[in-house]
């Protein structure tokens, strides 16, 4: 198990943390211990450590550290040295708006990247709108994208529901499918059914029936027999985490998967680890990053190798790499910038164009939207399998393209 | 014959299928002392519970100075004139000997008052005081209740019965698991109460209520089986037959 | 230092606190507001100390009903949620002035807590606590649901506070420091309101009530309404405590109506003794410090966590707090 | 709607019943003998998936992990009693509740510990998988078979405490501890066993429902959840009063699931609130 201590190598959040219990202890009233010299760029780091999703969290770090310590090796940013401070959200929208504050008003960070989770992400990006801070948030969401919840300092650096729910259906769909829905009451749901019903309209394929479920459901069994009496050709389940696990799970006891082929928006790596190749067979689902890509781009062989050769042979996964690109395109707008002046790193980012995993990438100017390659990824047959990583085939590898997001006017911004 | 202070007709009580009163009638007049006796499970508890107010009565009404108390809630037993005082002690166990009287004469008044300070109703310093100088417990005022001796429980019980000056007074088992001389303390006690107020009594020590009672009720399987002076009660047959024949007269 | 004599605690059947004691309960308010005073300069950061004056609100208002009237509810989350909703919506929906949206939201959370009290208060014992934590649980569902409202399960967000006008000066609300000592005038008027509630003769009639239920009610006390009218303040005072964190934060996480956050309050509460004034506000500091501390050291700190509350629950039911005062102070 | 997707979405709403009852016997056998709202029931329930999980891997058979975790974790349970919850007898009824509720904390952060944060594969075992045609429509062949299991469950236990000497003395102890003290009965051995009964069926919750639900450190939290409903509704400590509940919220569920599928949760808190507010103790509690 690898905790904070072995990932944040700097290690001088917890010399901090430690004179601070000493401190406290003794009740000495003392000024808090001086920040680090300026000449040192902070990058704030909250991601949920703890919780259902602390793998893909852990992941997250190592890809950010990389992408760290692959600038700190070139020299830093004008000589400036990068240190990434980790802090624990604990997937909870309150948790990750103290850290940031903390991040902010007691570390100075000159910028905040990470989120696993959409309301963690709209709370990290209150705290830093409110305070001029640049923050790349690299968790799924339709409605950061929005003109509502817009900030000119935020730029989102993750696939969006509308993106991938749309790649899926584009790949999987033909004119005339009998498609049934089961989906996730709560905004990112809907995001998702949004997504794949749009491409729906445009593919000519027919929704046979949509069921909401409650969001956080552990037993979806009374679902079934009304999904299988919708007779669909492909069942799209749009939701997330452990709620995707229980429903494929059980769509697949009922056997849904002999009736229909199930899609989702969103596959993750992990969690076709934590629930098993039978279960999953055949599931089609879109992703930002599959290891595998590195058998057509430099660029993903390029990350691959470097990853590895970190973290002992590991892989990197999907919502990992979001640390990697997240972090680069910063560090990259920042050498651009030539610092961290807000006003000119914005700028830079809005003009950057970057490669650095998964093809070409760059920021649309009005809503700060990535825009960037979609993978459309098919569950292997565990004998199918050439090793334990070797999870997914890639159907499908949309190129990056304004075309698939929403447009800006649709966002509520100005033509 | 002055008019009754307690009138009870006709009151029935049944849990499900097990009848614990039935066809129970009396009236209590002021001033003077009643005990009510009988074999365990007889219903003498659960008389005191309906004139209490922690039972409802199945059948039957109680008129208490004239008045139904009917739809009268526990709590507000209290203040129309009874109090009462439990078999197993019932004190609050973690506050001083004088909180305990104190709360309790509180409870007349000031109850949801959340804003003045508590020690600004001197007159209910004064009142618990004087209740516990009457049952003798003054050198215990700061003392915490759950510490004291099994005796002076029972006396502060009493007297948190006392602080709200009622007219009836209902004593469940004043002595239990008390020895002679707590005993008898006890007992002098209660001489002193009986001239001030109504008492009823249950109790199972016969030389004691001999002693005490005005008069005696007897209760056998929930029904009234006898009424009357201690004397009538010690040559009833009936009496005789179904309690004192099975008892040495310490049950 | 301490005598040998002093360290342990005389088995004493009086009641006759010692000088430092008495003067510390007479005194208890203005103590608690030096301290809170000087609260952010001993913390590892502002944000932290904001949350424990937050936390330490709610722990204190909760222990109204759980130390004092002794009800074990699991459902306070609701009003601290309620408060902070309310504030929120008012603030980001309806244009309403910071002050009086803090106003509605307590006042909303009051509300709430009557209403959620009127039907919990029926109930005893053991069902007490699961009537209030599935009746929370309904309104954290139906938080969920009312999205419009809500936000969610994305969290109420849009409602940043930047400035306030105080007295006529505008005070930057962004500055921590600021922030702080706005939010601080708040907790010390929650910390007076509480001990002014608890030196009430209502004060003797909840401690009474948690003595001896039944002679409570014998001795004539309305349990039930004394009851509901315990839990309508306690979730008052929570529901400030909400109101105060979503100024904090400008975001209100869906999270705060869980029955985790229930149980959390509870653990605070606990943890710093639920038998004394201040023992809940140590607690909530104590909580948030170790999680703060520990969660930097290993993502594994619910572990600890969880073994320190179960030890209390064990060896110290008086909680750091209630134990300090026992044996040190006289 | 056609009948044939009602009779089978009553038929669902049937088996989830079973299901449910099965999370809450636990629960609701503890309550009933020893008055401990046991808290962690959840976190037991999903380490009773990890242990047969884990036992069955090292087997290489499910039914070996069906049949060994819920023992494991019952006597698991049994020291738990022993070391944590006897000491809390006589005190507040609180502590245990509150002792249970750190403990949980200490349970899932453990399992975190040895068996990582993102839950593991548990398979259907083959013998159990695939659907059965049940003329109105198709069910999977496990979900019967544990309908079956907690069907034997529900027997066996009723047998247990209605017709043994040691159900009786349960039953008596349930009523009155000091009685059984006086008779001579050591009912802190009785308390032992019950508890571990009670944790060993929380286990035998998880076990079962591995197959069907994904098995990851945080299944125990709505499985916590889904009892406390059952328990409350059917009455705290009432067995009957549990199945009967369990089956009822299953069907209610299950039709919600058909008419207004988004309702499917809060449907089960609010049918709770009600039962409480007409009847505080549950359909068949005894009044505290």
């Amino acid at each position: 198990m690898t905790d904070i201590r072995n990932i944040t190598k700097t290690g001088i959040s917890r010399r901090r943390a430690l004179a601070g219990l000493g401190a406290g202890a003794s009740l000495v009233a003392m000024p808090w211990i001086a920040r680090a010299a300026d000449d040192i760029i902070r990058i704030g780091f909250p991601t949920p450590l703890t919780g259902p999703f602390a793998a893909e969290a852990k992941d997250q770090v190592k890809s950010a550290e990389l992408a760290v310590k692959q600038f700190n090796d070139k020299g830093g940013i004008n000589g400036r040295k990068i240190e990434l401070l980790v802090r624990d959200d604990k997937l909870n929208g309150g948790e990750a708006a103290t850290r940031t504050l903390e991040l902010i008003e007691k570390d100075k960070v000159h910028a905040v990247v990470g989120s696993l989770s959409s309301a963690v992400q709209l709370a990290v990006n209150e705290v830093t709108r409110a305070r001029g801070i640049i923050y790349v948030s690299i968790s799924q969401s339709d409605t950061i994208n929005e003109v509502k919840d817009f900030s000119k300092y935020t730029f989102h650096e993750a696939l969006n529901p509308h993106m991938t729910a749309g790649a899926v259906a584009r790949h999987s769909f033909k004119k005339g499918s009998k498609v049934a829905h089961l989906v996730a009451d709560y905004a990112y749901g809907h995001e998702m059914l949004r997504g794949f019903k749009r491409a729906q309209a445009e593919i000519g394929a027919e929704t046979v029936g949509e069921i909401l479920h409650p969001f956080g459901a552990a037993d979806y069994s009374t679902f079934m027999p009304r999904l299988r009496s919708m007779r669909p050709d492909f069942l799209c389940i749009s939701n997330f985490g452990r709620d995707q696990a229980n429903s494929i799970k059980q769509a697949v006891d009922f056997g849904l998967k002999q009736q229909a082929k199930i899609v989702v928006p969103v596959i993750l790596h992990n969690q076709r680890l934590a629930v098993g190749p039978e279960v999953f067979e055949g599931v089609v689902g879109g992703a930002n990053y599959y290891w595998g890509l590195e058998s057509q781009l430099p660029s993903a062989k390029a990350f691959n190798d470097a990853y590895r050769a970190a973290n002992g042979g590991a892989i990197p996964t999907d919502y990992g790499a979001y640390g990697y690109t997240g972090l680069s395109s910063l560090l990259m707008a920042m050498q651009v910038a030539g610092g961290t002046d807000t006003d000119k790193v914005i700028a830079a980012l809005e003009a950057l164009k970057y490669d650095v995993a998964k093809g070409p990438q760059s920021y649309r100017k009005c809503d700060h939207q990535s825009v960037q390659s979609v993978l459309v990824l098919e569950s292997l047959k565990k004998a199918d399998m050439k090793n334990d990583a070797d999870l997914f085939k890639v159907v499908a590898n949309e190129a990056a393209s304004e075309k698939v997001l929403r447009s800006c006017t649709e966002l509520g911004f100005p033509a | 014959m002055n008019a009754p202070l307690l009138a009870v007709e006709d009151i029935g009580v049944r849990f499900g299928g097990f009848v614990a009163l039935q066809g129970v009638t009396t009236a209590f007049h002021p001033g003077r002392v009643t005990s009510i006796i009988g074999p365990n499970g007889a219903g003498k508890s659960t008389l005191f519970n309906v004139l209490s107010g922690v039972l409802t009565p199945s059948s039957g009404s109680i008129r208490f100075k004239g008045q139904d108390l009917k739809g009268t809630r526990q709590h507000e037993f209290v203040h129309r004139g009874i109090a009462r005082s439990y078999q197993i002690t019932n004190i609050f166990p973690d506050l001083t000997v004088h909180e305990n009287v104190r709360v309790a004469a509180q409870a007349s008044r000031s109850r949801y008052n959340i804003w003045t300070n508590r020690n600004r109703f001197p007159e209910l310093d004064a009142r618990a005081d004087s209740a516990l100088e009457a049952v003798g417990l003054v050198a215990k005022r700061d003392e915490i209740a759950k510490y004291l001796a099994h005796g002076q429980q029972r006396a502060l019980e009493i007297a948190i019965a006392l602080i709200s000056d009622p007219e009836l007074l209902l004593l469940d088992e004043p002595t239990a698991g008390m020895g002679p001389e707590e005993t008898k303390e006890m007992v002098a006690l209660l001489e002193k109460l009986a001239t001030e107020r109504t008492i009823l009594l249950v109790e199972h020590k016969m030389k004691m209520i001999l002693g005490l009672s005005d008069r005696i009720l007897v209760l056998h399987h929930g029904r009234l089986i006898a009424d009357g002076s201690p004397r009538d009660i010690q040559t009833d047959p009936e009496v005789r037959r179904v309690y004192l024949g099975q008892n040495d007269g310490y049950a | 230092m301490t005598s040998p004599a002093l360290a342990e605690p005389l088995p004493s059947s009086v009641r006759k606190p010692g000088r430092v004691k008495s003067l510390m309960t007479t005194y208890r308010v203005p103590l608690s507001i030096i301290a809170l005073c000087l609260l952010p300069w001993l913390l590892p950061s502002k944000a932290l100390a904001v949350n424990v004056l937050i936390y330490g609100v709610v722990a204190v208002g909760y222990n109204l009903l759980f130390g004092y009237t002794g009800l074990l509810s699991f459902g306070h989350a609701a009003f601290v949620g309620a408060g902070a909703y309310i504030t929120g919506i008012a603030i980001g929906q309806f244009g309403v002035p910071w002050y009086a949206a803090v106003l509605l939201g307590v006042l909303g959370g009051g509300l709430l807590a009557f209403a959620i009290g009127a039907l919990s208060t029926r109930t005893r014992g053991i069902y007490f606590s699961m009537v209030t934590l599935a009746l929370a649980q309904l309104v954290y569902y139906v938080a969920l649901q009312a999205s419009s409202w809500t936000g969610g399960e994305n969290g109420l967000r849009g409602f940043t506070v930047n400035k306030i006008n105080l007295l006529g000066y505008d005070i930057n609300f962004l500055d921590p420091v600021n922030k702080y000592y706005v939010l601080m005038a708040f907790a010390a008027l929650a910390l007076w309101v509480v001990s002014r509630i608890l030196n009430s003769p209502f004060g003797a009639a909840i401690e009474a009530i948690r003595e001896n239920e039944r002679r409570a009610r014998t001795c004539g006390y309305n349990v039930e309404r004394t009851k509901l009218l315990s839990f309508t303040l306690s979730g008052t005072i929570c529901a400030l405590g909400g109101t105060m964190s979503a100024l904090h934060l400008a975001f209100v996480p869906l999270d705060s109506l869980h029955y985790h956050a229930s149980g959390m309050i509870v653990m605070m509460t606990l943890l710093g003794g639920a038998s004394s004034f201040f023992g809940p506000f140590v607690g909530a500091l104590v909580f948030l410090v170790m999680e703060d501390v520990f969660s930097l050291w290993t993502s594994h700190w619910q572990i600890i966590v969880g073994s320190i509350f179960v030890l209390f629950v064990l060896f110290l039911p008086k909680g750091i707090w209630g134990t300090f005062l026992a044996r040190f102070v006289r | 709607m056609d009948t044939e997707l009602i009779l089978m979405q009553l038929f669902s709403g049937v088996a989830l019943g079973a299901i449910l009852v099965l999370t809450a016997l636990g629960l609701s056998i503890i309550f009933g003998m020893l008055g401990v709202v046991n808290f962690a029931h959840g976190a037991l329930f999903m380490v009773g998936a990890y242990a047969g999980l884990w036992v069955a891997s090292l087997t290489g058979s499910f039914w070996w992990g069906l049949l060994v975790a819920p023992v494991m974790i019952g006597l698991f349970g049994m020291l738990i009693e022993y070391f944590l919850i006897r000491p809390l007898y006589g005190r507040s009824i609180d502590d245990p509740l509150l002792l249970t509720f750190g403990l949980s904390y200490v349970l899932v952060e453990g399992v975190r510990i040895v068996f990582g944060t993102d839950g593991i594969p548990f398979p259907t075992p083959s013998a159990l998988t695939g659907v059965l045609d049940l003329g109105v429509g198709f069910f999977p062949i496990y979900r019967i078979f544990v309908v079956g299991v907690v069907f034997v469950v529900v027997l066996l236990l009723w047998l247990g405490l209605e017709k043994t000497r040691f159900g009786l003395i349960v039953r008596a102890g349930a009523r009155d501890p000091t009685m059984m003290r006086v008779l001579g009965v050591d009912i802190s051995k009785v308390w032992l066993l019950v508890f571990g009964l009670g944790v060993g069926l929380a286990s035998l919750g998880g076990v079962l429902s591995g197959p069907m639900r994904s098995v990851n450190p945080e299944m125990g939290s709505l499985v916590l959840a889904e009892a406390f409903v059952v328990t409350v509704i059917g009455g705290l400590g009432s067995l009957l009063g549990s199945i009967i509940a369990g089956l009822a919220v299953g069907i209610v569920i299950s039709m919600t699931a058909l008419f207004a599928p988004e309702m499917a949760t809060i449907v089960m808190f609010a049918l709770m609130a009600l039962v409480l507010l007409i009847r505080p103790q549950g359909l068949f509690g005894k009044l505290a």
